[in-house]
């Protein structure tokens, strides 16, 4: 193996940050055609508002992928997110409801505890019932929710039950940016800084990349685990609050289904199912782009019908040029590493 | 001296197998202490225990003086073990620098990596051990000698007191070889104990001051190395003598069965060329990447080639089609049994006859214990030492397994057997039983290619040795011209 | 192994095909007859005089469980079901569709109700399961959604059709002040109630008098709040100048409502349609919505809870031009297609919601 | 432990266990559960589920899933629909929806083991795909009139009484699937590929081309599923179907076939789908909401992994302690 002494004096073409970067230089690039697209057609997409709803509607979707995220990541999934959305927001909108002199915060720290619970739960199943995330969080998909239905019993908590201050949060807006979007900035920025510069964030990668060689290499697997999917659940249900000040009629079913559209964000943000590359502010983005492709297709009056399949196609497209990436890189490098 | 590191008594059984029984040695500051054994003797479970893997079933550790008990390896790391796996264990997805790192990033003030500081580091490391890896790639891609010199690196980092390496040079070259024991010995005369575990007994007594010696999961002696010579080590691993192992049979060669001409991969191998005859036993040497497993893998068709052919009884086989290589009489038996060899949850009987399991049904069905009395006839013949057919073959001794393996694929009747590392992991006795059956079926005329990375096994098995070095024919020997050195010189390209 | 994996494939195929053909050769769309599966219920007779049976069993299957508008109609039912000394039964989905309706009308029938009075999800999906249930002599009376005519005993409609959507084009005219773009905002696309009102409206815009009005675009909302309040948004995005929505549901007025009065469309945009006062007070009062209409729910429930007695009782059997008596509503005759119209809508402006409590 | 002792304590024994004594108690103690007009309206309800269920049992037995099912079948219902409202027959829009089913489960198959993508990702992304086109073809709009003779065949029963006629269909392709899975090579060789690939590979088997027929397999019955499901409502919708692969997944999994493939029995499976609609339809008939229902699935799920492993770590424990007392003594 002398010669691959001789041709490692090269560096490489690609260097790891240099290839995430491609990545989510895609998707921004994406979002740019289909900005610019839109807005030749209909200027008013560019308008004020027009921005505004995108954003806010993009908010709860981008925090609830910047959970899903660091979960894929440690190749997990969480599908329970929807209804820890439904629960929290549900759990909330009546506690405001019955004591509407509670404080904003007091809801968002309620949101998150209710989340961080039911994360936990997840957390605890998968890492010491040993049972695959996938079944875990698919059992708690349907327990969560039958625990509201059961609650709610088809109850609906409306608008004008709910304390002005909670419903005016949503609107509310610091310095021209919404609270919902200054939020979502902060969650996904933070979680971002977290998975990238931060030793658990890259313990996290590790335990994605090669789950034995992390066990082997003295992690706290089991920690960090829970710490995943605490955060998933807990961001989950801050998004419940944020569902329920956005909406401001809450009933049972809110967030039934979402846990695929968080799992296309996250997918098509550039994050692989098999764990241990992307980035949260690359599901963060994806999140973005699913929102203007919806918001777009209503502008340029396409049939709305289209929306969904077009992201089925967007996520196979995502996942293809992944793969496809993937090998182009791994001939290249064993290429250069070749000596043969 | 003090014992830095104390193995006492320790037992450690998966199943109905026991991998390590009744163990003790001790480990002193400054140090190198090799641990010897055939494959299987139970040397990587010992490296496990002290790197916190596995924990022991009876016995104990103890780091100067004091118990320990290893819930997990984050344990033994702390306690200053760092350890060097036989198979890497790098996370594909982070760049190397990460991977040597990890764990005990350089932080700055926010307590955040400092990617700068940790680049460094990574170059520093390998300006110590002499070699250019970009510490910013991914370590995904790399090649496997490559792979270890950054788990080196990654040892080396920790700056541990206990240095465990489990085979780190078996893919190594000359020249990184002495490096990594300058490395090594800097550590070891700083006061670090190092544990040494190799196959090459030359390195041995380059490096060691002593040597524990195991034998099928026991401890037989640990003495100063300078008092053995090789070859009594090596009896005391085998614990018998050498010709008894190899029982040899003269067979009459036949007519060319296997034709392998031209075979190339990009990356892997070219160009290689070799034909094995009828009652031959044809063994494939070299280092471990040197791509023999590869090669035979190809000719199976389980992997691809680029170009080349391969001409089995005359006739082109399909590329690419292990279905088609079974059908014109191959049987491959692979290198890792576990992985390749077996379906380790499904019964024994269903691993017998999987490859079979078309030729045994009736009207496309399979009823009425076909397959049971197929598998009972075959495990008998191999003498198979099992509980119920219907097990799941993961609950057998590596010996065992070996067999039902071999049972699978003789069961297919096959004109020729690749046979990959035919008694890795598996015990002096059964080894024995395998080396037999292998030269009785190469006496009936069976025409086998055996890979194998144990020296003895292919000088006292082969009738043709070929050797491969860095995926090309090095060299063809016959069993005259064979010897350790010549296989070897061949091996590496220069005198070993 | 695949040889015989493909004998099976084929003969699996095979007998599917066998399957498919042996019914009859040919039926398609313009030989088939549909009506094949009415339950013959003909042929009884009504007894006016006929006495009010008591402790009727009367089930309620609104569209879905959750949603404000069917309590407000259900809690009506209640009342009435307690007038006629009944036993009330309230089941539903969680989700507004047909399949999960089907199985609550098969648990019903086997709970042996004598009165299922339904909102249909699907006009047509629920009638095998509805006949099933007359069959088994159960009475079923539609409200609010109607179920195919032929598989139900009677249908209880909350307005006319035609008077519906007269007054939500006029409203519309007049917020609109005579002139401009507007836009509906619907239920679900096959909502039965919501496309025959949009057919009126849209024969009405016909008409000379409304000529410089322009619907548009018809959005569907699935009567989900979320997805109603994104198209409300994505109404304002594409059409600039659009003055009025017109939504003729409960979630989607409260939705686009609650848009507008949130947005800087508010005071340039209107809103109007059908909405529950409770839910459209607090847009009525910050000037978002000046008017909009609605008939009084709990009284569609409690006509129903009646007609099933009456029903029931061999009072009436549907036809045309039979009388009963429903309570404190008064004297009620059948139309035609067993049609039962409730009486015509409210209008609720700022000045006289705070009269309504529903 | 003796063989007979394993074989009764494997999941799939408890859940056929388990099953058979909600059957009995529902019988006994739910009124109405046990006559023969629930009966029929208990199979009508399973139906889908059970026929969707057995290739997905293969699939997931050889460590895949295919969660784009739901939309498949949504997808063969609007355009039934269409070609319904096209003029085209009825005898020959049955086989083409199956056709069609057919294909698009192969672009399923093609995505995983053509090009070796994810077949989590892939399915979520033909989940949605599908789905969207099927909301394409027909809009949110019902097509409603299909004949009589076909929509009452599907929810009628053998010469008018208790045997619903659909279940001829769903014991057929039961019988095919559990013959298929349990005594031929092809199911032999299901087990390898998901117990471990690489040495199914090694033993000549086709792994990739195995897998893409599954895949084709799944979306054929799903197609067949659309065009019943069609049939029973007579109403070809967009939204038919929708959510149902998570059911079928659930009951899959409660039926004891794991997740990472290699293990799980159809029998098991079959108890799995039938418990879960009977505890169901026993739950409705005694007013207990749905919702409940979702508590006791989802529990139900995750028990049926966390069980066998729970019981398997605390053996290994009383092993370890053994031993260490007999080191002890």
């Amino acid at each position: 193996m002398t010669a691959a002494l001789v041709t490692k004096s090269k560096r490489p073409a690609l260097s790891a940050g240099g290839l995430m970067k491609t990545r989510e230089l895609g998707i921004i690039l994406a979002l740019a055609i289909l900005v610019i697209f839109t807005a030749v057609n209909h200027p008013r997409f560019l308008s004020g508002q027009s921005i505004r709803d995108i954003l806010l509607n993009t908010a709860i979707l981008a925090v609830m992928a910047a959970g899903q995220a660091v979960v894929v990541i440690t190749r997990n999934i969480d599908l329970s997110v929807g209804s820890v959305l439904g629960l929290s927001a549900f759990t909330v909108a009546t506690m405001m409801s019955t004591n509407p002199d509670l404080p904003m915060i007091a809801a968002l720290l309620v949101g998150l505890a209710v989340g961080a619970v039911a994360g936990l739960i997840n957390g605890v199943l998968v890492r010491y019932g040993r049972v695959p995330a996938l079944v875990v969080t698919l059992g708690t998909l349907y327990m969560f929710r039958g625990i509201t239905y059961s609650w709610a019993g088809g109850q609906q908590v409306n608008a004008d039950e709910l304390p002005r201050h909670f419903l005016r949060f949503a609107n509310a807006s610091v310095l021209g940016v919404p609270w919902l979007v200054l939020i979502a900035v902060v969650v996904v920025g933070g979680v971002s800084v977290l998975m990238r510069n931060y030793r658990v964030g890259r313990e996290l990668y590790a335990m994605g990349s090669s789950p034995q060689a992390a066990e082997l290499a003295g992690i706290r697997v089991a920690r960090n685990l829970l710490g995943a999917f605490l955060l998933s659940g807990a961001l989950a249900g801050l998004a419940g609050v944020l569902f329920a000040a956005r909406f401001g009629t809450v009933d049972a079913s809110a967030g039934n289904g979402y846990e695929l559209t968080v799992v296309a964000a996250v997918v098509v943000g550039g994050v692989a199912v098999f764990g241990g590359s992307g980035t949260v502010w690359g599901a963060g983005l994806g999140a973005l782009l699913l929102t203007v492709i919806g918001s777009a297709l209503a502008v340029l009056d396409i049939n709305q019908f289209w929306q969904q399949a077009i992201v089925g196609a967007l996520i196979l497209f995502a996942i293809c040029a992944d793969r496809l990436v993937a090998v182009r890189i791994a001939r290249s490098l064993r290429k250069r590493d070749s000596h043969v | 001296m003090d014992a830095l590191l104390e193995v006492r008594d320790v037992t450690k059984s998966f199943g109905a197998v026991a991998a390590v029984q009744g163990v003790s040695f001790a480990l002193h500051a400054g140090e190198a202490h090799a641990l010897v054994g055939e494959n299987g003797a139970g040397k990587s479970t010992i490296v496990k225990m002290l790197a916190g893997v596995h924990r022991p079933d009876t016995g104990t550790l103890a780091v100067d003086g004091a118990e320990v008990d290893f819930a997990g390896p984050a344990d033994a790391k702390a306690a200053g073990i760092a350890v060097i796996y036989q198979e890497p264990t790098l996370f594909p997805d982070l760049s190397v620098a990460e991977n040597i790192a990890m764990g005990n990033q350089p932080l700055t003030r926010l307590r955040q990596i400092d990617r700068r500081a940790m680049n460094a580091n990574a170059e520093r490391l390998f300006t110590r051990l002499g070699v250019r890896i970009d510490p910013a790639r991914p370590a995904r891609g790399l090649s496997i000698a490559d792979q270890q010199l950054v788990e080196i690196a990654k040892a080396l980092s920790s700056e541990a007191r206990v240095l465990v390496m489990d085979e780190p040079t078996a893919a190594l070259s000359g020249v990184e070889v002495d490096r990594l024991f300058a490395v090594t010995r800097a550590l070891r005369d700083e006061g670090a104990a190092i544990m040494f575990i190799s196959h090459r007994f030359e390195e041995i007594t380059a490096l060691c001051q002593r040597v524990t010696i195991m034998r099928d999961g026991r401890h037989v002696c640990t003495e100063p190395v300078a008092d053995l010579t090789v070859d009594d080590m090596i009896r005391r691993m085998v614990g018998r003598d050498l010709s008894a192992l190899y029982p040899k049979q003269e067979a009459t060669i036949g007519e060319t069965v296997l034709e392998v001409e031209g075979l190339s991969r990009e990356g892997v191998f070219r160009d290689v060329s070799f034909t094995v005859r009828a009652g031959e036993i044809v063994a494939l040497a070299g280092l471990v990447g040197a791509g023999r497993s590869e090669v035979m893998q190809a000719v199976f068709g389980v992997d691809r080639y680029d170009s080349g052919s391969v001409r089995f009884l005359g006739r082109k086989l399909k590329p690419g089609s292990p279905r088609a290589a079974m059908a014109a009489g191959m049987g491959l038996v692979p290198e890792d049994r576990r992985q390749q060899g077996l379906v380790m949850e499904l019964s024994i009987e269903r691993n017998v006859t999987l490859p079979r399991s078309r030729a045994l049904a009736k009207l496309g069905l399979l009823f009425g214990g076909v397959e049971r009395r197929e598998a009972a006839s075959w495990t008998q013949q191999l003498q198979t030492r099992l509980g119920r057919l219907s097990d799941p073959v993961g609950t057998l001794s590596g010996g065992n397994q070996q067999k039902v393996v071999l049972a699978k694929w003789l069961a297919t009747g096959p004109r020729l057997l690749i046979v990959d590392e035919p008694t890795r992991g598996i015990d002096v006795g059964t080894k024995a039983e395998v080396h037999r059956l292998l030269s009785t079926l190469a006496a009936r005329g069976l025409a086998v290619v055996m890979v194998s990375s144990e020296l003895p096994e292919v000088l006292g098995m082969a009738d043709r040795i070929v050797v491969l070095r860095e995926g090309h024919v090095a060299a063809q020997l016959t069993r005259a011209e064979a010897t350790e050195e010549s296989v070897m010189y061949a091996a590496m390209g220069q005198p070993s | 192994m695949l040889r015989t994996h493909h004998r099976l494939l084929t003969a699996a195929s095979a007998s599917l095909l066998v399957l498919g053909l042996a019914a009859c050769g040919g039926t398609t769309k313009d030989s088939a007859s549909s009506d094949g599966g009415a339950a013959a219920q003909t042929g009884a007779s009504a007894d006016p005089n006929a006495k009010t049976k008591e402790g009727l069993k009367i089930a309620f299957l609104p569209k879905q469980l959750n949603n404000p508008y069917s309590d407000v109609e259900t809690s009506g039912g209640k009342v009435a079901v307690g007038e006629l000394k009944g036993e009330y039964k309230l089941v539903g989905p969680n989700d507004a569709s047909a399949s999960s309706q089907v199985s609550y009308i098969n648990t019903l029938i086997q709970q042996q109700q004598d009165v299922i009075v339904v909102a249909a999800n699907d006009p047509n999906a629920v009638c095998p399961s509805l006949n099933q249930a007359r069959q088994a002599k159960i009475k079923v009376v539609s409200f609010d959604s109607d179920a195919s005519k032929d598989c139900r005993d009677a249908f209880i409609n909350q307005a006319t059709t035609q008077g519906i959507g007269e007054s939500l084009v006029k409203m519309a005219n007049e917020l609109a002040g005579g002139e401009g773009e507007i836009a509906i905002l619907s239920a679900t696309p096959n909502a039965t109630n919501q496309n025959a009102w949009i057919e009126v409206m849209k024969k009405e815009l016909a008409k000379p008098e409304y000529s410089k009005l322009k619907l548009v675009k018809t959005a569907y909302g699935n009567d989900d709040d979320q997805k109603s309040f994104q198209e409300a948004q994505g109404l304002l995005q594409s059409y600039p100048k659009l003055k009025v929505i017109v939504s003729p549901t409960t979630v989607g007025i409260a939705a686009a409502s609650r848009y507008v009065s949130s947005s800087n469309y508010k005071g340039k945009v209107a809103i109007t349609g059908l909405g529950l006062p409770n839910q459209m007070r607090e847009y009525v009062k910050d000037g978002t919505v000046k008017k909009f209409a609605l008939w009084n729910p709990a009284d569609i429930g409690y006509l129903a809870a009646y007609a099933g007695a009456a029903l029931a009782s061999g009072q009436i059997t549907g036809k045309q031009g039979e009388k009963f008596t429903a309570g404190k509503l008064g004297e009620y005759t059948i139309g035609a297609d067993g049609e039962i119209v409730l009486g015509p809508p409210t209008e609720f402006t700022a000045q006289n919601i705070d009269q309504f409590n529903f | 432990m003796s063989e007979v002792r394993r074989r009764l304590a494997s999941w799939d024994s408890i859940i056929i266990a388990l099953t058979v004594l909600v059957l009995v108690v529902a019988s006994v103690g739910v009124p109405n559960f046990g006559t023969s007009r629930n009966f029929t309206f208990l199979v009508l309800d399973l139906m889908p589920i059970v026929l969707v269920a057995l290739p997905m049992t293969f699939i997931i037995v050889t460590g895949e899933i295919d969660l784009s099912v739901a939309s498949t079948l949504g997808l063969t219902s609007s355009l039934m629909g269409w070609f319904w409202n096209n003029g085209l027959s009825i005898e020959t829009i049955i086989p083409l929806c199956v056709l069609v089913g057919a294909m698009l489960g192969a672009f399923n198959g093609f995505l995983v083991t053509g090009l070796g993508l994810p077949s989590l990702a892939v399915t979520i992304g033909t989940l949605a795909l599908y789905r969207g086109l099927a909301f394409v073809v027909l809009g949110d709009g019902a097509v409603a009139d299909f004949p009589w003779n076909y929509t009452g065949w599907v929810t009628g029963t053998i010469g008018g009484g208790a045997v619903p006629n659909v279940l001829i269909l769903i014991v057929a392709l039961a019988l095919i699937f559990g013959v298929v899975l349990h005594a031929t090579p092809f199911g032999r060789s299901l087990y390898a590929i998901g117990a471990n690939a690489q040495a199914a590979h090694f033993s000549g088997i086709r792994v990739a081309r195995t897998k893409f027929w599954l895949y084709v397999a799944s979306g054929a019955i799903a197609g067949l599923v659309g065009v019943l499901w069609t049939l029973r409502y007579s109403s070809a919708r967009a939204d038919n179907g929708s959510g149902l692969e998570l059911a079928v997944v659930a009951a899959v999994l409660l039926g004891g076939v794991s997740i990472f493939g290699g293990r799980g029995t159809l029998p098991g499976v079959l108890a799995g789908v039938v418990l879960l609609a009977a505890l169901q339809n026993a739950l409705r008939l005694q007013d207990v909401s749905g919702q409940a229902l979702n508590i006791v699935t989802g529990a139900l799920l995750v028990l049926s992994v966390l069980l066998p492993n729970v019981a398997s770590s605390i053996r290994a424990t009383w092993h370890r302690r053994r031993l260490r007392q007999a080191a002890a003594s």
